[in-house]
């Protein structure tokens, strides 16, 4: 057996070579690594007919760490902040993932308040995210208050996660058997402080961006991607919500209290970016109603049930655990020999999966209609090349 | 579908798949590599079982048995249903058919094993190194891997 | 020589709806005639050294007010550590652009690369001659300015596709046919809103055409055309200025930065240095033209405030609302997202235009029956 | 321009996999491209545009509403939370006497390798203590693993964030202010000229830091020594 092995420059090179239908000639344009928009280091070459996208090659690798080779030589608690580093934007969330895989594999037992503190700081890290990724769609849209104004409201979070936690971006703060540290006796107060502050300024946003005419004429039918497609292509999180699937492990594997809480998953309805913009805003309303039902009414209890310095071994097999990340599913496989370390660790990451996506929708657009897509899949790059 | 059950209906789709003996937390079936790509059409196709995200694809070095072992995590959306599909090839020559006609995601899940493993794909599209420059020489993530600038473990 | 009163009178003289428009221009002429060889080239000299003057004075105001009104839009306090609030900013710019290296790409017609920057800031200072800041304050007064504002400034576009041509850069390149097709569609129905006030003025000349104010401002005294054409004008003027939510030729988040992606150092500052100025000359012609130029503003029967409008000397009501206008501009540019490029044409081809050519028939009929005030 | 009513959101319960799930749908206006299409909503998208643009008034005209912190200007006042995690110490007692038993802990739980620790013979005590605990704060992640994992609190993290320096050497810390036994054991000596020798002080940057001409792996020795801060 025989498999031709191709190149990136073979690639571009056949793709040119297509025949194209239109009289006009047919051109490639590098798009990236450093591009406003894109978010980072992600590389787009886009083959180009006018301003219309034919095709879309991401070219990746710029910012790989090799977080999955690292942690074949990582203890499970070192893996733990090597996952803030992926997607930093939902870097509590990563932490629970593989809090969560380890205590499962090992069975190890935690108790409600370790539970509440951890749905409630994840919430308010998707909360924070979403603002982020609101504000840069809007600054992708050419409007770049809104991004301001997301940071702004973004900063309070950092600012009480920092105060429980320590660290603003790289939270290391779920353990395997509990977090990192109690909550800070200030936290539950500063919580319904900014529930209160954040809820009139979230209509606001409504008003400066999902109001515009100009914003919707953007994003509506543009990128559309149907239910099937999205599963087809590994979508999940947001991107897939919009494609009015209601896959969302929250309701779906309840973990954590989710399953104690009441809210509602937010869909689209045609899965074109408009709705993926508009389920990030409605999450952030069902992410405040989450707080809102456990930030009273926290149990008491430990809140680091295993010694941090003790060791910590998983018993031989595979093992794997999902959690509903900012940006979708987060899954963490682990193959186990019994040792201290991963024989292998595998990173199930929602980016990577999200990005394949844009492969589908962007030909037939224009290049603004390429950054709405890009900016409307919220990408994070460290987390595409881990 | 109970795991029981559920093994029992792949069993009749396909004789040559059977409940994987290896320690996991899902339901996992082994099938060796000639009725994979079968069995996987099986898999996303047939009514009741109906897998239409192929979740996690990736592999493991085993480099002491002389095998890579390929997973595919698939899931339903019909019964929420999660089942794993372990594949082992020889790591000599690992070659095995691509699963990209089937789920889209794989073209991409495949370049990525294909870039750390060197797992070549049968009927890939577009197989080409994922992450690394296309004139990288070896394979990272294989357990023997070496090149001049990893450091030793534990320095 | 009366140019040692020429300033002082300028300035500080109280606004008269009656007063006659006397440019440097003419001024020069006359003591040209009257033989005062010193008059005539003092004059010359004034003219040069307030186009001059003005181009600075705007660059340095109105980049400096720019960022500090963008950041108070965005709860920020814009720049503050160069003097008192920042106040020293675009001076310190300026400076860090004219120490800057100048990069010109290997692969560039050199020649056109450095020829564009200097060609948009030239369209730029051509225009700022024949505006109309007060009666005493204008260059030259032109009997065809509406003509020749509208042919100058189209030379800025002639200057924003050189530039991405020449650098040899397909994001550039993006960037000037954006341009191109986006300046050249809107400057239609500016031009069409331009001939609406020329008809119900019945002149080119911008002081009669401020004359022709002096009862009352177009955008009161004639009906809906001139409320439509004004609404056109602003649209298509920020089109034709890229600014958001017209910016597609920079866009910087599409196209990293557009016809100017190769540019740095000064040739950078004068493509930036024109934008700012343009938006003050478009600004000055929606004052000129539909808010009665330097006229203060009256109120028919209220004699007191009207004498007190009155003290205000026309220099500054000229300066106010322009200041106005380009706030408006400002405050356009820090709320909204920037339209597709396809939305963009249609806006223009499909709605303004066909607006622009009703209006204009609206207008001669108004014209025609003398409807108007 | 079709114009998105935001009423139109609308709750509704779906099915996944036989899962009833509540949901909530996003808006969606019904689309119109033509130019007619427009004149219905242009009240609506008018309005829409103003709306926004009070907005942006709003912030405008209430400077009360700026975030801005002056970093630099702002240093005496800026104040960080206990728990900020930019810098390691060791944790002293009144007497300056740290807690660190030498017990490698840190060392071994630190992820990558940023915790260096030289243990050497007590002169007095005979028994095992810290000679040189390196600290490399170019390399630290600042997870606070060797914090929680240390048996004695013998380390905390503090909020000291300002770390430029001009060259990266000068980061790599000797973080005990002295060599030998930890406070317990300096407890169980009696004779207090014994004690003092039994503390042997070490500066920030000495012998096994790069900084006294020592070098670790990968990193030069620097001619010229930093003053301690």
């Amino acid at each position: 057996m025989n498999v031709h092995v191709s190149t990136l420059d073979e690639k571009t090179r056949s793709s040119l070579a297509i025949e194209s239908h239109s009289e006009t000639e047919e051109y490639f344009i590098n798009m990236g690594p450093q591009h406003p928009s894109t978010h980072g280091v992600l590389r787009l070459i886009l083959k180009l007919d006018g301003e219309t996208v034919r095709e879309v090659i991401p070219v990746l690798g710029y910012i790989h760490r090799s977080i999955e080779k690292i942690s074949e030589y990582s203890t499970y608690r070192q893996i733990v902040h090597l996952t803030d580093r992926m997607d930093y934007l939902s870097a509590i969330m990563n932490n629970w993932a593989v809090a969560r895989t380890v205590e499962k594999a090992a069975e190890i037992e935690t108790n409600e308040r370790i539970e509440s503190i951890r749905t409630i700081v994840s919430e308010l890290e998707r909360i924070h995210s979403h603002q982020l990724g609101w504000g840069v769609l809007g600054m992708d849209m050419g409007a770049f208050t809104p991004f301001l104004y997301g940071f702004r409201d973004r900063e309070m979070i950092t600012d009480i996660l920092e105060e429980t936690i320590g660290a603003r971006l790289t939270m290391n703060y779920i353990q395997p058997g509990g977090v990192m540290f109690d909550i800070h006796p200030d936290f539950v107060r500063k919580v319904k402080e900014y529930l209160a502050y954040f809820k009139p300024k979230l209509d606001e946003y409504e008003d400066l961006l999902s109001g515009n005419p100009i914003l919707q004429q953007r994003l509506r039918n543009v990128g559309i991607m149907d239910a099937e497609t999205a599963l087809s292509m590994g979508a999940t999180g947001p991107v897939l919500r919009a494609s009015r699937v209601p896959y969302d492990l929250r309701k779906i594997e309840p973990y954590g209290m989710y399953g104690e809480v009441e809210f509602r998953v937010a869909i689209g309805t045609a899965g074109d970016c408009w709705d993926r913009y508009y389920v990030r805003i409605e999450e952030m309303r069902q992410s405040m109603r989450i707080i809102e039902q456990l930030i009273d009414n926290i149990p008491e209890g430990k809140f680091l049930l295993k010694k941090p310095a003790a060791k910590l071994t998983i018993p031989e097999g595979r093992h794997y655990s999902q959690i509903e990340t900012a940006r979708g599913v987060l899954g963490f496989y682990i193959v186990s020999e019994g040792k201290e370390t991963p024989y292998r660790a595998y990173f199930r990451t929602p980016n990577f999966h999200n990005l394949w996506s844009l492969t589908a929708m962007a030909p037939g657009g224009r290049v603004g209609d390429l950054v709405a897509i890009i900016s409307s899949l919220d990408l994070v790059i460290p987390d595409i090349d881990r | 579908m109970e795991s029981e059950e559920l093994f029992q209906y792949i069993a009749s789709l396909e004789a040559a798949a059977r409940p994987s003996e290896k320690p996991s937390d899902l339901p996992t079936i082994e099938v060796p590599p000639e009725h994979f790509l079968s069995l996987m059409q099986q898999l996303r196709e047939d009514p009741r079982l109906y897998f239409n995200m192929l979740q996690v694809h990736t592999a493991v070095d085993w480099v002491k048995k002389g095998i890579f072992e390929l997973l595919y995590q698939l899931y339903s959306t019909k019964d929420r249903q999660s089942l794993r599909v372990l594949v082992e090839l020889p790591r000599e020559n690992p070659v095995i058919a691509s699963v990209c006609s089937i789920w889209r995601i794989a073209e991409w899940q495949e370049r990525e094993v294909y870039d750390f493993f060197g797992v070549l794909y049968e009927g890939h599209p577009d197989l080409r190194r994922l992450f690394l420059e296309d004139d990288w020489k070896g394979f990272p993530m294989r357990k023997d891997y070496e090149d001049d600038f990893m450091l030793e473990p534990g320095q | 020589m009366d140019m040692l009163d020429f300033f002082p009178s300028s300035i500080l003289q109280a606004a008269d709806t009656s007063w006659q428009t006397v440019t440097i221009a003419q001024r020069a002429s006359s003591a040209f005639r009257d033989h005062d060889l010193s008059g005539t080239i003092g004059y010359l000299l004034l003219g040069l050294l307030f186009t001059a003057g003005l181009l600075t004075v705007l660059g340095l105001v109105l980049i400096y007010a720019e960022r500090k009104l963008a950041g108070h839009f965005q709860c920020r306090l814009g720049p503050m550590r160069v003097g008192w609030h920042g106040i020293l900013q675009s001076a310190a710019d300026g400076l860090k652009l004219l120490l800057k290296e100048d990069i010109v790409p290997e692969n560039a017609d050199k020649l056109l690369h450095l020829g564009a920057p200097v060609l948009s800031l030239m369209a730029t200072v051509l225009t700022l001659a024949i505006l109309p800041l007060s009666p005493t304050l204008q260059v030259v007064d032109l009997n065809i300015g509406v003509i020749y504002v509208t042919a100058v400034t189209s030379l800025g576009v002639l200057a924003i596709l050189i530039a991405g041509w020449s650098s040899n850069n397909k994001w550039s390149l993006l960037g000037a046919m954006r341009a191109g097709a986006q300046i050249i569609s809107y400057e239609l129905s500016a031009t069409l809103s331009l001939l609406v006030m020329v008809l119900l003025s019945g002149s080119l000349q911008l002081s009669e055409i401020i004359q022709s104010q002096s009862d009352g401002w177009w955008i009161w005294k004639s009906h809906l055309v001139g409320v439509i054409a004004f609404v056109t004008f602003l649209i298509s003027t920020t089109a034709e200025l890229n600014r958001t939510p017209f910016d597609l030729p920079e866009g910087e988040s599409e196209l990293t930065g557009g016809f100017h992606t190769e540019y740095s150092g000064l040739r950078f500052a004068f493509f930036f240095l024109a934008e700012f100025v343009n938006m003050f000359v478009a600004s000055a012609l929606i004052v000129t033209l539909f808010f009665g130029g330097w006229m203060p503003f009256y109120i028919g029967g209220w004699d007191g405030f009207n004498s007190i409008m009155g003290l205000i000397p026309p220099g500054i009501w000229f300066a106010g609302k322009s200041a106005f206008f380009i706030f408006l501009l400002m405050w356009f540019r820090w709320t909204f997202p920037r339209l597709r490029i396809d939305q963009l044409m249609s806006l223009e081809w499909k709605i303004l235009l066909p607006v622009g050519f009703i209006n204009i028939f609206l207008a001669a009929l108004i014209v025609l029956f003398e409807w108007h005030f | 321009m079709g114009f998105v009513n935001f009423e139109s959101a609308k709750e509704s319960s779906m099915d996944f996999g036989g899962l009833p799930v509540e949901v909530v749908e996003a808006p969606r206006g019904a689309p119109s491209n033509t130019v007619l299409g427009t004149l219905p909503n242009i009240r609506k998208v008018l309005f829409s545009l103003f709306k926004g643009m009070s907005i942006t008034l709003r912030y405008l005209l209430h400077p009360s509403t700026v975030v801005t912190q002056q970093y630099p200007e702002n240093r005496n006042e800026l104040k960080m939370f206990d728990r900020y995690r930019a810098r390691l110490k060791f944790t002293y007692n009144e007497a300056r006497e740290h807690h660190c038993t030498g017990c490698l802990i840190c060392e071994m739980v630190c992820p990558n390798a940023s915790i260096i620790i030289h243990n050497r013979k007590g002169p007095v005590t005979g028994k095992k203590e810290i000679d040189h605990f390196l600290w490399r704060w170019d390399i630290c992640t600042f997870c606070n693993a060797c914090v929680v994992a240390c048996p004695h609190n013998a380390l905390e993290m503090t909020g000291n964030f300002e770390s430029a320096v001009y060259d990266r050497r000068l980061l790599i810390y000797n973080l005990n202010a002295y060599a030998g036994p930890p406070a317990n054991a300096l407890k169980k000596i009696e004779d207090p000229e014994e004690r003092k020798k039994a503390m042997e002080a070490r500066d920030v940057y000495c012998e096994f830091t790069p900084m006294a001409g020592a070098s670790l792996p990968g990193i030069a020795p620097l001619a010229e020594k930093k003053e301690q801060d």
